[in-house]
């Protein structure tokens, strides 16, 4: 889904950000119109990434549409999640639970108001991740510009983030792995969870797979942004919309908000 | 008083080199499934993305805590002066250490990338209990074999109760780092209690007691070496206190969880609707765990019999290893409370939909990877024992020191 | 007890390893064999005029005859894990009594002649000409080893110092010079059939006067027979054991369970000597000549086997090598095996439950035993490795009651040498003697201390012998050393033979007990 | 650079013919020496199978030197595990292809040379401090133990800090099988440790480092301890029965 | 960076691969021999946790370099024990486990940016002459 000509492009100032309005390439062909753009920083980045942002989700779940699948679907091929095969003797329920999954989709129903909810569940990208404290080699940290990641080199698959992570969001590799993309290396053993598309912020895109699909359905229930940058969209959607963290009481300031649960 | 004598243990070599050649058996097994569970992966296991840690993890836990219970009675001896138990201090140092080594074993096979544990060594991360543990678990091993040292080696007797004192230190920290793994994990509701720790640290007692018993017995009798009735009186004592407080902490720490309103959910579940886990707390924790052992030890007959006091022993371990796969396997499959106030209808990944649990079920090579740690610590103990003077001659009543008596210079006189 | 002319050593609860002391056993040098003792053996009499070239040729030919030689030489990495293991070093604190320190002087020469860089540079790897000077030291030190292998079960390759100390010793002997003990009673031996030079008819006299006593004693005809062809079993035992306090107690515990057993034996007065000091010399001639005789005595008395009575290096022989010396054994019964030691053969019948004992017989003492080390380390009993150990502390546990084993480091395998082995069982050698003793008195000492003992029981005529002189410089009693046989011996109950049976019409069993008590007790006093 | 080649590869050659010849000569002497006498050091075993046992105890565990001193027991132990592995990771340079199991060794070679160094550096320091070990130490003890710290070091080095051409090493020996002599890369810590790789092949039959195969020989380990049952005599000592 | 012994010494870039048409890696040949890993080593630090891209040393760079394409134009796996990596690593006995998680062929388009910014650091512009559509579309 990446545009085909951009290396043809003449590289622009990497520090500021460009809006370009117009649609680029067979991918953002797509990209209904008012929707937010691809950002491109058209080279690599070859500086460090700075605490200057941060970025984070909105998810507004009154958007978020019931059977809609799409940016499950995206985040799975742009991560080569949809190349997972299941071992042969392994049984589809046992499969379902160990298999990797980076985002998911829940369906809730108020206890009180029966009022059904559905949501796109994913790495929240804590600002005090608690998988981050627990993991004894370092290989869970988070990057200066917000985005909590595994570090797989350094990741000696114990699986204690995953006990400590409140949301589930990460999963065990458990199987040996083929054909992985070269932008998303991954494989056996090791811990791995949505990484807000880190491949994209590092050539400079701007959105994410699964912001991307929502919005290519229509429905834009995820919304990507810089949480620093007041005059982002995703702030002033934070400053429009009621939102709220999943699990408050953690007090782990998630980059990913939620509104209207 | 009289100078106690060590003496390896000398069981016929033919039945020595059985007894390894079994061990040996065991631990290739465990290395065989080792092998297996790397070369496929974890999906050979019954972990999956919601139990992440399972049967291993129980064997490992237990183990550590048993490490750190067993040296207990090296503290008893040296660091509350009690003389009565010097005697087994080196077998208890000993134990201590092989049972950790055993427990650390199994942590590290079962890594999902064991080939870096060189990254583990190398780079640390110090918020992480985790890697604080490490320490532990090294440090832990490096003073036990100095408090060996100081016991074994006459140069090393002045440093012995600093030392000793040092390692009950240690030790306690260890079993608290241990009960910390879980306590801190305030995502889950069985675990964030500050009670787990001091828990961990009653239950490391009676665990590290039990195998001491039984390794004690094991051997004393494979060589016709003599238990006393007195000491088995005092460390029959012990254990049943020890198991009578592991009792008391857990009712502690499921009264707590009844009443801290958050998790009167968790609870209920685990007592009343957790099936495996609601029979493995109650059979095999409370009654196979405390109750049967309680009532043997303190039978007016039985508790005198070695053979009672060692299946009480074996009841406490059974019952503990029961104890640990509901903490640590129960507590991850009750579903994480993620949306207060609603009931999760559907979801793509297992988030315990209609507040079910999520399933698990041992695997037999994770099995095989327990019983190859065990069998670890059995082989280090064995070869200790046989290669050097860890076991007292014996343990007769004219042997064993008087308690009561303070500890004094052996007076040794030379003849005229 | 002769005054000490040099200093003894303090007993410590712990045989604590010393600071070396270079040369502080430089002057010790047993006396040299006069020229005919020398003769007698075939060495020449005296230091020959080209020693150097005719040693040098005589180590050559050893070389080539001896793998445990050959290879000791070489495979010394210096580990110094046997330094603190000799007993003499232990007592003396002199390098040169440490197991490496002694193999080393020979090493020295060795490599100076026999290999490459010490031809070359002899510095660098230390490498030596064979001088006077090193030709004394090699007499003194190569007589500070008694042979006793402890310091090959710690070596990492098992070099055996006394293999070595035995090739110095041959080597010594080749080019004049000898050592009058060792030599003295081979020659004896030759000559007269036993170490002590105790003739046939002297031999025949005590042992009738033995079994006066015993019948005295017990009030049972028990035999001690000598020279009686078609017997059995032919007895072999040290000749110390004919005359003298303790080891006599022994022999009387052999003849009484041979009668208990109601085997036939006898003794030899040809072979009246189990010990073979050729094994102390190191020559192989000397130990197969001494050996035959036992093979000479075995057929001309027409036995059927053989047992050994109790010495230390006479067993390490018997076991290890006779069958190599004297051997092959096929004329004799082939159900047992050749030869057999006199506790194995006791053991075997308490075994098949021939003999009864009276524990309390013995309970005015506490004993403790002393492997001796040519039985602990050169030698075997019974059918599995380690019966050495475990058949002598049987028979201690079935004749007596109290019974503690001294400090593990110090027994089975790792036992102390007494310190009188190895030929070093001459006045001259007092010293030495004395302190070589030392690891084992403190051991002894810690268990009289600690658990009451009272009493050392061995195996060993040598032993014996040591332990009796030495103890008395540690302050405790000579008769602290027994036979282990003589424990035996005060246990087991006799039945009377038929020639008894009249005597006992008139003398009615208890009160013969009661007599033996009485005796034992006066003994005792005595 | 050619000369450099060239002097390393004669110098291999060399090194490799001194080594060899050396050892099989000291093992056909050793072998054909006879042992007249049955002399095991006792408890004994009594069976062949059993002193194959014995031996395996000695030759891995070292177990007469654990009874003898523990501390340079866990030294000495270290070293020469540590050598092991070192060894089987340096196969890797004479194979080809490789086998399974020396590609699964390699990564704890590295091991195996830590391992190696402190051990060793703990057997020079007893050299000096304990003075019984003292006073038997010769120049030549020190003189092994400062050349095996140096190849130790030398290598850890290549390894760690100043990496070198590992294919092109291997190359080189490669060649030298089928005497085609290829390039040797010169880098200096690299020709250090070769040459003094090579001093210690040439030393090795001559020096004490014979204690390697002369454990084998050694009677007192290698002997069943059967005298009564079996006669054992040297053909030496069978002469003298003739007359 | 060719040497008078290049000739003599075995080369492992393979037949078919781009470098096979170049005269230099990223640094020069005997330099990368001994210290490849290092320098990725050094890049994957500076990648994964600092998210810079733009150096020569990207594993993926490596990749699209010294791949091999076989008469069909599929890509071949590049740890392949005859193909680059594969074969030296093989030879050496250095396990090479990068692919357990990287992608041994280039799947995506090669002018894709990673590549680019490896060419880029070789001073070569990234657009290239022939654009292989890799035997793994993905
Ligand atoms: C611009 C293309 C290019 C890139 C990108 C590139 N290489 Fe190379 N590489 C080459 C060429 C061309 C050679 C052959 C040089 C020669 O023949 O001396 C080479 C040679 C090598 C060699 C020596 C092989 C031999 O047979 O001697 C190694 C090792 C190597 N590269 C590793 C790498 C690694 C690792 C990377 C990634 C960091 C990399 N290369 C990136 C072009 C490249
Ligand atoms: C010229 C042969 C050669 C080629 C081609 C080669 N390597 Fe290597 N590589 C080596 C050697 C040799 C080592 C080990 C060096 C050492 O350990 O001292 C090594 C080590 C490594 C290491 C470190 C491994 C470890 O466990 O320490 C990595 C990573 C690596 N190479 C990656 C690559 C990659 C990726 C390629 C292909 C692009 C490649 N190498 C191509 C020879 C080569
Ligand atoms: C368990 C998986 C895994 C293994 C094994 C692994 N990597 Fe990576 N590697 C990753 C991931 C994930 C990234 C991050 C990619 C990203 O963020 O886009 C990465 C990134 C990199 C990068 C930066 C990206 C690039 O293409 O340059 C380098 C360099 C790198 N790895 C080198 C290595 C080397 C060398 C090895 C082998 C020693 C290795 N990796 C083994 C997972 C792995
Ligand atoms: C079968 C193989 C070997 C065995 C069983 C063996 C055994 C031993 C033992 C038991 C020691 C004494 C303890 C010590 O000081 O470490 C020792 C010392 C030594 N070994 Fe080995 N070894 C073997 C092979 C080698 C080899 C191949 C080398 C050399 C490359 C070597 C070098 C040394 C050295 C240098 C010492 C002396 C250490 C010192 O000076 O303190 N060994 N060996
Ligand atoms: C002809 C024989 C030898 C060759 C060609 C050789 C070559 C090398 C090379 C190239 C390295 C660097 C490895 C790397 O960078 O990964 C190395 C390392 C090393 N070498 Fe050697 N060596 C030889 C013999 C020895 C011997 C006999 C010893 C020990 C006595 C030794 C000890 C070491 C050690 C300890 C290391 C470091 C650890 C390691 O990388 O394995 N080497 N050697
Ligand atoms: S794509 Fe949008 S609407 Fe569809 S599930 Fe995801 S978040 Fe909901
Ligand atoms: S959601 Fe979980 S994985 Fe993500 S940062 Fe927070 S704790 Fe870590
Ligand atoms: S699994 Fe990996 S990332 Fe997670 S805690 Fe363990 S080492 Fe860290
Ligand atoms: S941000 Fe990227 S990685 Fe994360 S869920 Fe969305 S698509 Fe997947
Ligand atoms: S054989 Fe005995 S006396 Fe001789 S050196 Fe060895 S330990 Fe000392
Ligand atoms: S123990 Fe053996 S190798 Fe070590 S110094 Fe003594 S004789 Fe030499």
């Amino acid at each position: 889904m990446k545009d085909e000509n951009r290396a043809n492009l003449e590289p622009v100032d990497r520090e500021r950000r460009t809006f370009i309005g117009a649609a680029v390439g067979v991918g953002a062909a797509m990209v209904a119109p008012g929707v937010i753009l691809h950002v491109v920083e058209a080279a690599p980045r070859a500086a460090s990434v700075s605490s200057d942002v941060r970025w984070g989700l909105v998810i507004d779940t009154a958007k978020c549409a019931d059977g809609c699948s799409a940016c499950i679907d995206a985040c799975d091929r742009e991560n080569g999640l949809d190349l997972q095969t299941k071992p042969k003797p392994l049984s589809e329920s046992k499969w379902d639970q160990q298999k990797a999954v980076w985002i998911r989709k829940v369906k809730l129903q108020d206890n009180q108001t029966g009022r059904i909810t559905n949501l796109p569940m994913m790495c929240q990208h804590c600002e005090d991740p608690p998988c981050v404290d627990v993991c004894p080699t370092g290989a869970s940290f988070k990057r200066a510009d917000g985005i909590v990641i595994v570090d797989r080199h350094l990741c000696i698959g114990c699986r204690y983030c995953m006990m400590a992570c409140p949301y589930k969001a990460r999963s065990f590799i458990h199987e040996e792995l083929k054909g992985q993309l070269t932008s998303v290396p991954r494989g056996k053993g090791c811990v791995e969870s949505c990484d807000l598309c880190v491949d994209r912020r590092d050539y400079g895109e701007d959105s994410t797979a699964c912001a991307d699909a929502c919005a290519a359905e229509g429905h834009n229930a995820i919304v990507f942004g810089d949480l620093k940058d007041p005059e982002s969209p995703i702030s002033q959607l934070l400053k429009a919309l009621p939102t709220r963290q999943i699990r408050e009481d953690l007090e782990l300031n998630t980059g990913v908000r939620y509104a209207g649960v | 008083m009289k100078r106690i004598v060590y003496r390896e243990w000398r069981i016929p070599p033919a039945r020595f080199w059985g007894i390894l050649g079994i061990l040996a058996a065991v631990i290739g097994i465990g290395t065989l499934s080792f092998g297996y569970m790397e070369h496929q992966g974890h999906w050979v296991t019954g972990m999956n993305n919601a139990v992440v840690w399972g049967l291993p993890h129980v064997f490992a836990v237990f183990l550590v805590i048993a490490a750190s219970g067993a040296l207990n009675i090296a503290s008893i001896g040296t660091v509350f002066r009690k003389p009565i138990y010097k005697p087994l201090g080196r077998l208890s140092g000993l134990l201590a250490v092989a049972l950790l080594v055993g427990g650390l074993l199994i942590l590290v096979t079962d890594l999902g990338r064991p080939e870096r544990l060189i990254v583990a060594i190398t780079s640390y991360n110090f918020s992480s209990i985790f890697a604080w543990n490490i320490f532990l678990y090294t440090g832990f091993m490096a003073i036990v074999i100095a408090y060996l040292w100081t016991m074994a080696d006459r140069q090393g007797g002045p440093f012995n109760r600093p030392v000793g004192i040092l390692a009950l230190f240690w030790r306690l920290a260890l079993t608290t780092g241990t009960g910390s793994i879980f306590g801190f994990l305030v995502a889950r509701e069985a675990y964030s209690a500050a009670i787990l720790g001091p828990m961990f640290v009653v239950l490391s007692f009676a665990y590290g007691l039990s195998v001491f018993l039984l390794v004690l017995m094991f051997a004393f009798a494979d060589e016709g070496r003599v238990i006393g009735p007195k000491i088995l009186r005092r460390l029959k004592n012990l254990l049943a206190i020890f198991v009578a407080g592991s009792l008391y902490f857990m009712l502690i720490y499921h009264l707590t969880n009844l009443y801290a309103a958050k998790h009167d959910d968790f609870e209920s579940w685990l007592l009343l609707r957790g099936g495996i886990y609601t029979f493995a707390f109650w059979v095999g924790s409370i009654l196979i765990g405390g109750l049967l052992p309680l009532g043997i030890l303190y039978h007016p007959e039985k508790g005198k019999n070695c053979n009672w006091v060692a299946a009480a022993a074996a009841l406490v371990i059974v019952g503990g290893f029961s104890t640990m796969y509901v903490v640590i396997i129960g507590s991850q499959a009750y579903p994480m409370p993620l949306f207060p106030g609603q009931t999760i209808l559907e979801s793509g990944f297992g988030d315990g939909v209609g507040g079910r649990a999520a399933s698990y079920w041992p695997s037999i090579p994770e099995l095989l990877l327990g019983l190859g740690g065990v069998a670890v610590g059995l082989l280090i103990t064995a070869v200790g024992v046989r290669v050097l003077q860890f076991l007292p001659e014996s343990l007769a009543d004219d042997v064993v020191p008087v308690d009561e008596e303070t500890l004094g210079e052996a007076a040794f006189a030379k003849p005229a | 007890m002769a005054k000490a002319t040099f200093e003894v050593p303090e007993l410590t609860q712990y045989t604590e390893v010393p600071a070396i002391q270079p040369g502080a056993m430089a002057h010790s040098a047993t006396f040299k064999a006069k020229e005919d003792f020398q003769k007698d053996l075939g060495f020449p009499g005296e230091l020959v005029d080209d020693w150097q070239t005719k040693a040098i040729d005589k180590m050559g030919e050893l070389l080539g005859k001896y793998r445990s030689l050959r290879v000791y030489m070489d495979a010394c990495v210096k580990c110094g894990s046997c330094t603190d293991k000799c007993h003499y070093f232990l007592g003396t604190n002199d390098p040169k009594n440490m197991p490496v320190g002694r193999q080393d002087l020979m090493r020295k020469v060795y490599r100076r002649y026999f290999t490459l860089p010490g031809k070359l540079f002899p510095k660098l790897v230390g490498a030596e000409d064979f001088t006077k000077e090193v030709l004394d030291d090699w007499y003194c030190y190569f007589h500070q080893c008694s042979q006793c292998r402890r310091c090959s079960v710690f070596c990492p390759y098992g070099i055996d110092t006394a293999e070595i100390s035995m090739a110095a010793r041959e080597i010594m002997d080749s080019i004049g010079v000898g050592q009058k003990y060792c030599n003295e009673i081979i020659g004896k031996v030759y000559k007269i059939g036993n170490n002590l030079g105790l003739p046939g008819p002297a031999l025949i006299d005590t042992l009738e006067g033995l079994e006066e006593d015993v019948f005295d004693e017990t009030g049972v005809k028990v035999r001690y027979p000598i020279d009686e062809e078609g017997a059995e079993v032919l007895l072999v035992t040290p000749s110390a054991d004919f005359f003298a306090e303790p080891h006599v107690d022994g022999l009387i515990g052999y003849g009484k369970v041979f009668h208990e057993a109601g085997i036939s034996w006898t003794m030899s007065t040809h072979a009246s000597e189990a010990a073979n000091f050729g094994m102390f010399i190191g020559s192989y001639e000397n130990m197969r000549r001494v050996a035959q005789r036992i093979r000479e005595a075995a057929i001309q008395l027409k036995v059927k086997r053989i047992v050994f009575g109790e010495c230390g290096h006479a067993w390490r022989v018997a076991y290890s090598f006779l069958n190599t010396l004297a051997g092959p054994w096929d004329f004799l019964d082939p159900r047992y095996p050749v030869p057999q030691h006199i506790c194995e053969f006791t053991y075997g019948l308490i075994q098949e439950g021939k003999l009864t004992f009276d524990k309390s017989e013995n309970d005015d003492k506490v004993l403790t035993y002393h492997d001796s080390c040519n039985v602990a380390r050169a030698s075997r009993m019974g059918e599995v490795p380690g019966g050495q150990f475990e058949i002598p502390r049987a028979i201690i546990r079935a004749t007596c009651n109290h019974f503690y084993d001294m400090d593990e480091d110090t027994i089975r395998d790792r036992t102390f040498c007494c310190g009188g082995g190895g030929g070093l069982l001459t006045d001259d050698l007092m010293e030495v003697r004395v302190k070589g003793a030392k690891p084992r008195m403190d051991a002894l000492n810690n268990v009289m201390q600690e658990k009451g003992v009272t009493h050392m029981a061995a195996i060993c005529a040598i032993c014996k012998t040591q332990f009796s002189k030495v103890l008395p410089y540690y302050g405790m009693e000579m008769d602290q050393i027994l036979s282990l046989h003589q424990l035996v011996s005060n246990a087991i109950v006799l039945t009377p033979g038929p020639d008894d049976a009249e005597e006992d019409e008139d003398d009615d069993l208890d009160g013969d007990a009661l007599d033996n008590d009485n005796k034992q007790e006066n003994d005792e006093a005595a | 650079m050619a000369f450099l080649t060239n002097f390393y590869a004669f110098l291999f050659y060399f090194a490799a013919f001194v080594i060899v010849s050396g050892l099989v000569f000291k093992i056909v002497q050793y072998s054909r020496t006879p042992a007249p006498l049955k002399i095991p050091t006792t408890p004994a075993p009594t069976t062949r199978s059993g002193v194959v046992f014995r031996m395996m105890r000695e030759v891995v565990l070292f177990e007469s030197l654990f009874r003898g001193n523990k501390w340079t027991w866990i030294f000495g132990w270290m070293f020469h595990f540590g050598l092991f592995l070192v060894t089987l990771r340096h196969l890797r340079y004479f194979m080809e292809p490789v086998p399974f199991l020396i590609q699964l060794v390699q990564p704890y070679g590295i091991y195996g040379g830590l391992a190696m160094i402190v051990g060793l550096a703990g057997l020079w320091v007893r050299r000096f401090f304990v003075d019984r070990v003292k006073y038997i130490t010769s120049l030549s003890d020190h003189l092994i133990l400062g050349l095996l710290i140096l190849i130790g070091c030398t290598g850890l080095l290549m390894k760690f800090v100043f990496h070198v051409d590992v294919v092109e090493i291997k190359t080189f020996f490669q060649g030298l099988y089928s005497f085609d002599i290829k390039p040797l890369p010169a880098d200096p810590l690299l020709l250090l440790h070769l040459l003094l790789v090579a001093s210690l092949m040439i030393i090795f039959p001559y020096s004490k480092l014979l204690h390697a195969p002369g454990l084998f020989f050694s009677p007192t380990r290698n002997q069943v301890d059967n005298p009564r049952e079996q006669r054992h005599i040297a053909p030496w000592a069978k002469k003298l029965e003739q007359h | 960076a060719q040497t008078v012994l290049a000739d003599e010494v075995k080369r492992y870039v393979v037949e078919g691969s781009r470098a096979a048409g170049l005269d230099a890696c990223v640094e020069p040949t005997e330099r990368m021999r001994r210290m490849h890993f290092e320098f990725i080593k050094h890049q994957r630090t500076a990648t994964v946790h600092e998210g810079i891209r733009g150096t020569k040393y990207s594993l993926a760079g490596c990749v699209d370099c010294h791949i091999s394409y076989n008469a069909e134009h599929e890509a071949q796996p590049i740890n392949r024990p005859d193909q680059f990596c594969g074969a030296c690593h093989a030879y050496a006995a250095v396990d090479l486990n990068c692919f357990d998680c990287h992608a041994s062929i280039p799947n995506r388009p090669e002018s894709g940016p990673g590549a680019q910014a490896a060419h880029a650091g070789v001073g070569r512009p990234g657009h290239l002459a022939h654009a292989h559509s890799g035997g793994g579309e993905r």
